[in-house]
């Protein structure tokens, strides 16, 4: 197969045959005329042979489409760059060899997930004992100093607690996101981090499902980590970002 | 029967032990009040309404009180009424425009007091009861569905959109509708006042919210020839006061666990004890039916290592409910579909739980939860996880069963993921309906031996809690894994001990109504 | 709800949210880069918050992509115009009815499935006996002739047969349709009508899943029937159809 | 055992009547020919490739003999590659060429020709067997997928996509590859040649087509550390053919039905059943497995209705194998999950259906088809039903599970299609495992009674098509409702009667080599 990376498009069962599926609801009764408005909107998409595979009635004058349909546009895949996390992914048993070997002592870490956010198992998975699908969290590293603060932590209390260990990271764990309140929390600890004249020393690292490194940048964090994290993951950066940051690498 | 081949005694030991247990607390719930409870029996006595700082009139006043809670609020409330010829509205807005004060010595005799008090409490009674006669004549004209009851949740934030969305689930199929709360709102010692059209991952239950809502679903109970039913959230700092509010506006069910506020939301054991006492009591007396929040223990721990914590806590829950009057039927006693998907046999397990609990509580309507844990952004292995879920709640006879969603992983449903799950539900049970009366569990094998398991687990566990204590073995993070000391959490400067002269009019007369005077007498 | 016909936006929760689901591969292996490719991909339709909740490697250097996102465009669904099936629905009793009332004669009717498409069910559903899901098929109503020449009938054949029976409407079934092999044959089958003169006087029909009354008269039919019609719709549009041009209506 | 109580008495009445129905026929095909057979003898000793004119060799030479068809063309051909010292493939060619003309006299001995092409076959069949034990040694090192074996299409049209796509399913967890042809190409009388890139629904079965999949399969079953099993379709005017090339190319499996072609292709009875016995005797022999065609039996008939007719073919497919030398491990006998999504109890039927088909064929890989005709434009909807379909499966222990597509209303199966569906059936299977082994059946419950209806409704008409002769009733329309006639249908001008003189020197050496030479004495 010929790919060619300037110019990706979906694939159904042939190259660039653009197939897509979408799914969607519309605020018109089923019949002729609402599965033509759905057509039509797909089409306005960039879509060819637009096909409304299913229109159901849902109740309340508001009717289910499934369609299927062929993109007319591609992308250049050479031109889309993301910022990865550069760190090398270590065992528990490196890390803890690597941390001797680099500070001579334990690294200190602070985390909670803060707002009114009371989903504590993402960061107790990172932080705790017992981890997470088979990888222990940072308490069970010898080289780890790990708190937790569990849920519903205003910032204030995080980043005092932080200051007060002389914490070497903080990890904040978000997982509602419902009209963006992760994002608002999320740059309120930052802002809050910023005056604080710990940033120098403190790497800060956000976490959720709906997070990626990508996000986590923008708004101001040295790290962001998304679903499908582990403590062997975060451990590893945090150890590589202390020791660029120590030998000025 | 079943070939699950469970033991008898077994069973009768647990029930024993979860007795014994519960009853370990009925003195502390005795000797105690809480602001909340106070605050209901103002709601109960007819209070309602907010000041001009939107501070709700049943605050005002128990805080105008706050030195008289030891004696309960109800006899000084209604001597002032009588001394100022107001109604309890008129007195509680004085009140909070610093009119009158009432904290201080009034002229109307106590006699003539409890007079007044009695037929405020007789008349409101009558409304519950009537608010309560009113659901039962309406699902005996217009039916109900046949349980497995579908149960869906409505969570935008907007009422207006609950509503149409409520609406439209009824009509594709719905038996249940519950209006999910807002993020937080558990965590508030008051209840918001009026519509509300804004929420996070919920829409704020007020008194208006759910009037405005069980207009909305008699009215599609009617298109659709069905009683739909609605449930609201009574767990949190003001449990008994939305049990009232639910009440009054006839809600037909209610989150309402024993434990849950404790272990999930870090409020006081004692203040969530006593408050769930009473809460239960008004459910009891209203018809409703509480569901129990055992899925919240496999959020966090493995399902199959957590299994017997869930039998556990149901039947310490079942052991409260019956002490605060609730039959049976009305114990929506919790479990949920939550193993690992990618584990061998899990299915099993997971029915084997079911059909296991289904034998142990044989006249409760279960409430099944659906997966969630274990739901990701694979929409497609989400929804068949579903109809896997599905399948164990048709076979296992499932009273209530939670719809899981597609999209569990990602937001709260969308109108079209409700739809989505009322169709697959619907599906599942037409297309296997009676597969449970189809095979026999083969008694050796491992859905049967699973069961047996959890049972001796059960036993163990809940004999170590005895020993211990309950609050002890809270405290000592035995359920959950969560610690709470009698100390910590939320809530406990509104616990007061009670007084000799205390007095809550509503508890007497609601146990008398509900023909469990004595076995009340030991814990309120 | 204020819904504004003029400007339609699909609903998830809230109206106008423009909340769509959509999945599709692309031929780019799992990771960072393509889910980003993924995400930019959906945002060039015209979407927002584009979330990419699921990436899974399907093998062979290729990424199963779900997204959910929020369209920014609307529609004018007053503007979306459909050309409906424009008669009456009536029962069979009332067909044979009409039949006798406006042509004291029986209606003709052959049909087939034309090209190498050998799907008889669906015109079975239309014209036997027994017809589909609780609705007898033509065979049945006493008003009418109907000769169903099954699957894989070429379009001389069919012709020949309506024009030895002076029939009053031609069915012509296409079920299969990759390649647009449907519109190829359909196409083929009218331009051999046209020439034969038989169009005055006998009705073109099509059908088929993936046909709609719109497609057809594109084609150069008087009428198409999608999925989920029955012998009763077709019954009664011949009729109407039949008389309309008799009386010159 | 399982609890469905079925009468081994029955059972054995139904394998009786099975074979006395298949025996009537034994005499037309003993006493007949046809252009593919001996086509297929002519490939069997190596002939293949194309003329100038893109004709296939094999038919150039049949062509070229027909006066003598009667006779077999084997004879005639190795006289005739002795006479002019060519190869099969020059000979042929020359012919083609006109170049030379062989219908009249030889002057190469009999003996000697006999001598000669004993030696052909001997060798070709030594190849056959050499490929049957690569086979064999592939899966004792690599091993292969636990049953129900993962059978997922691929079917762009375009050779080289579809190796992309089976690569694909492989890794995914596929355990057989079937490749679906090209509409329209069982009615051709001869075979593409050569690699292509152009069909309808489908992809053409050529010889250099069967080549490439199964290296690339080789390739990837290496990478799976399983081997990966390869199908294509033997049905249609070239059904021994196929197999040939099928043998040649380590195909593993073959659809191969004996009287599929008849009704659900219109080919001429009398050449379906000459043709589906030679190209058996070839699938026994090179130990491949056949895939019979109950399935298209439900998709004009309801399955509640015809789940009889299903039972019946599986019977009469299974007494023709057993006939030309199959084993019962080589007979994936067939039928579907096909009843109403809509009906209550559905579920129950297809699995008392598939429970019962088990039961009765305990040595036979059952090969479980999809829902197909009630799958539509709700893909969600869909995707549980195979839910569903994959639980019968792992349930009832299937031998080849046929995996459902989500988007079969639509199109040809996507990559991400098959993914789905391998997904689907990897969860459903392996969290319900041992649910076989979990439960019994019922014996009076609706799953069991289902069961023994069906067993008597099939022995009902299998005695009437004894009486009434198999070739009447297919007349008469018994099956699929579609009525044949023994005249009608394509192919009958490629029928020819044998001569005193007829030979087909490899029916003989695989009818020794299977071990049923009696046996086949009465077939051919
Ligand atoms: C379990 C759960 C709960 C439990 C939480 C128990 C607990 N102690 O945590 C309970 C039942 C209490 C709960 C309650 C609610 N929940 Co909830 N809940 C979930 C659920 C089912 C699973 C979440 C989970 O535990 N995932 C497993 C963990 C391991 O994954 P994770 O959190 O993504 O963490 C991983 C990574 O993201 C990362 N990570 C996470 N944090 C961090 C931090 C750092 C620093 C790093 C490095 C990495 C990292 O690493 C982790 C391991 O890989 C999800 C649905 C779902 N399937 O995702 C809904 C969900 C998150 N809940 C939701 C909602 C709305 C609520 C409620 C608001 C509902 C209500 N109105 O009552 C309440 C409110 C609670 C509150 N105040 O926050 C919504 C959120 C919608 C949205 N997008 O905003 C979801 C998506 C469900 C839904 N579809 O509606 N919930
Ligand atoms: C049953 C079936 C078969 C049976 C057909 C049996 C028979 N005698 O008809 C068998 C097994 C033989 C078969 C074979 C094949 N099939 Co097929 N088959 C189907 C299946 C499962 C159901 C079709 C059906 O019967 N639907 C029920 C009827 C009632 O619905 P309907 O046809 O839409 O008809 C209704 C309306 O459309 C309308 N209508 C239809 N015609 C007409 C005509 C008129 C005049 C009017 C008014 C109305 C009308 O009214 C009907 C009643 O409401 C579909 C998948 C699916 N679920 O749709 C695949 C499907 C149609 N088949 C498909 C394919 C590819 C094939 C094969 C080519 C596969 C192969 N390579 O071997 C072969 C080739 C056969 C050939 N030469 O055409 C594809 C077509 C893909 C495409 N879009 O092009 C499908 C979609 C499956 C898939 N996903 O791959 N198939
Ligand atoms: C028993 C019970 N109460 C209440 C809730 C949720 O309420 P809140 O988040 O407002 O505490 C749950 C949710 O899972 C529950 O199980
Ligand atoms: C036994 C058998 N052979 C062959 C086929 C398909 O082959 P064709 O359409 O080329 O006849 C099928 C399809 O369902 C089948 O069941």
């Amino acid at each position: 197969m010929d790919i060619d990376n300037k110019s990706i498009k979906p694939y159904g069962d042939t190259l660039n045959d653009g197939s897509m599926q979408l799914s969607f609801t519309l605020p018109l009764p089923k019949g002729a005329h609402s599965t033509e408005v759905a057509r039509r909107f797909v089409a306005q998409m960039g879509m060819n042979e637009v096909e409304v595979v299913l229109s159901n009635d849902i109740g309340e004058g508001f009717t289910f489409f499934v369609v299927y349909a062929k993109t007319s546009q591609t992308i250049d895949s050479t031109q889309v760059h993301v910022q990865e996390i550069v760190s090398k992914k270590w065992s528990r048993e490196v890390c803890n060899e690597k941390i001797d070997e680099y500070f001579h002592r334990k690294v200190t870490v602070v985390g909670a997930c803060i707002g009114e956010d009371a989903h504590t198992v993402g960061i107790d998975a990172i932080m705790n004992m017992k981890g997470y699908n088979g990888h222990y969290g940072l308490e069970r590293y010898k080289g780890f100093k790990a708190i937790n603060l569990g849920a519903q932590v205003t910032p204030e209390i995080l980043l005092k607690k932080a200051v007060e260990l002389n914490a070497d990271a903080i990890l904040v764990s978000q997982i509602v996101t419902q009209r963006d309140i992760h994002i608002q929390n999320l740059t309120e600890f930052v802002e809050l981090a910023d005056t604080s004249g710990i940033r120098k020393n403190t790497i800060l690292i956000a976490g959720g499902p709906r997070i990626d490194n990508g996000l986590a940048l923008e708004l101001g964090y040295d790290a962001g980590f998304g679903r499908g994290s582990f403590a062997d993951d975060v451990a590893s950066y945090i150890i590589q970002e202390l020791h660029r940051r120590l030998t000025g690498a | 029967m079943s070939g699950l081949n469970l033991s008898k005694d077994k069973i009768t030991e647990l029930r024993i032990l979860a007795d014994d247990i519960t009853s370990q607390i009925s003195p502390l719930i005795k000797s105690h009040t809480t602001v909340t409870v106070e605050r209901s029996v103002l709601r109960l006595m007819g209070l309602d309404g907010v000041d001009n700082d939107d501070v709700p009139l049943p605050n005002v006043l128990v805080n105008h009180l706050s030195g008289e809670l030891k004696n309960g609020v109800a006899l000084k409330t209604a001597s002032a009424m009588l001394h100022y010829r107001l109604s309890i509205n008129e007195l509680a807005e004085k009140i909070s425009n610093k009119e009158i004060d009432i904290t201080g010595d009034l002229k109307t005799s106590t006699s003539e007091a409890l007079d007044f008090l009695n037929e405020i409490v007789e008349q409101q009674l009558e409304t519950i009861l009537q608010v309560r006669s009113d659901r039962e004549s309406m699902i005996s004209s217009l039916g109900e569905g046949s349980m497995p009851w579908q149960y869906v949740i409505v969570a935008t934030g907007n009422i207006h959109e609950d509503v149409i969305q409520a609406r439209a689930a009824a009509l594709k199929g719905a038996d249940i509708i519950a209006v999910i709360r807002t993020t937080g709102q558990s965590l508030l010692d008051y209840i918001p006042y009026g519509i509300t059209t804004e929420g996070f991952g919920g829409t704020y239950a007020t008194q208006a919210n759910f009037k405005l809502m069980r207009s909305a679903l008699d009215e599609v109970s009617k298109e659709c020839g069905r009683y739909i039913r609605l449930v609201n959230y009574a767990s949190g700092l003001c449990m008994p006061e939305i049990v009232v509010m639910g009440a009054f506006e006839r809600l037909d069910m209610m989150l309402n666990d024993s434990m849950y506020g404790i272990l999930f939301r870090d409020i006081n054991p004692v203040r969530t004890f006593i408050d769930q006492y009473f809460s239960r009591m008004i459910n009891a007396v209203s018809g409703m039916i509480i569901n129990t929040g055992e899925d919240n223990y496999l959020t966090t721990a493995d399902a199959i290592e957590g299994a017997h914590t869930v039998l556990a806590s149901d039947l310490i829950n079942e052991s409260f409910a019956k002490a605060a009057g609730l039959k049976p039927w009305q114990m929506g006693l919790g479990h949920a579909f939550e193993i690992n998907p990618d584990i061998q046999d899990g299915f099993l397990m997971e029915l084997s739980q079911a059909l296991m609990l289904r034998e142990i509580f044989p006249l409760s309507p279960l409430k099944y939860m659906p997966p969630t844990k274990f739901m990701s952004g694979d929409i497609f292995k989400g929804y068949i996880m579903n109809a896997l879920f599905n399948l164990v709640g048709v076979w296992s006879n499932q009273g209530i069963q939670l719809l899981g969603m597609l999209t569990e992983a990602m937001h709260t449903p969308f109108l079209h993921d409700r739809y989505l799950a009322l169709e697959n539900s619907k599906y599942v049970m037409n297309n296997a309906r009676h597969i449970g009366e189809s095979f026999t569990v083969n008694p050796d094998g491992p859905v049967a031996l699973r069961a047996r398991n959890v049972i001796d687990e059960t036993l163990e566990f809940l004999r170590t809690v005895k020993d211990e204590g309950l609050l002890e073995s809270i405290t000592d993070g035995k359920f959950a894994d969560i610690s709470r000391t009698v100390e910590g959490g939320k809530g406990l400067s509104g616990v007061i001990k009670k007084s000799d002269h205390y007095l809550n009019p509503f508890a007497k007369v609601m146990a008398d109504n509900l023909k469990i005077s004595e076995e009340a007498s030991k814990w309120i």
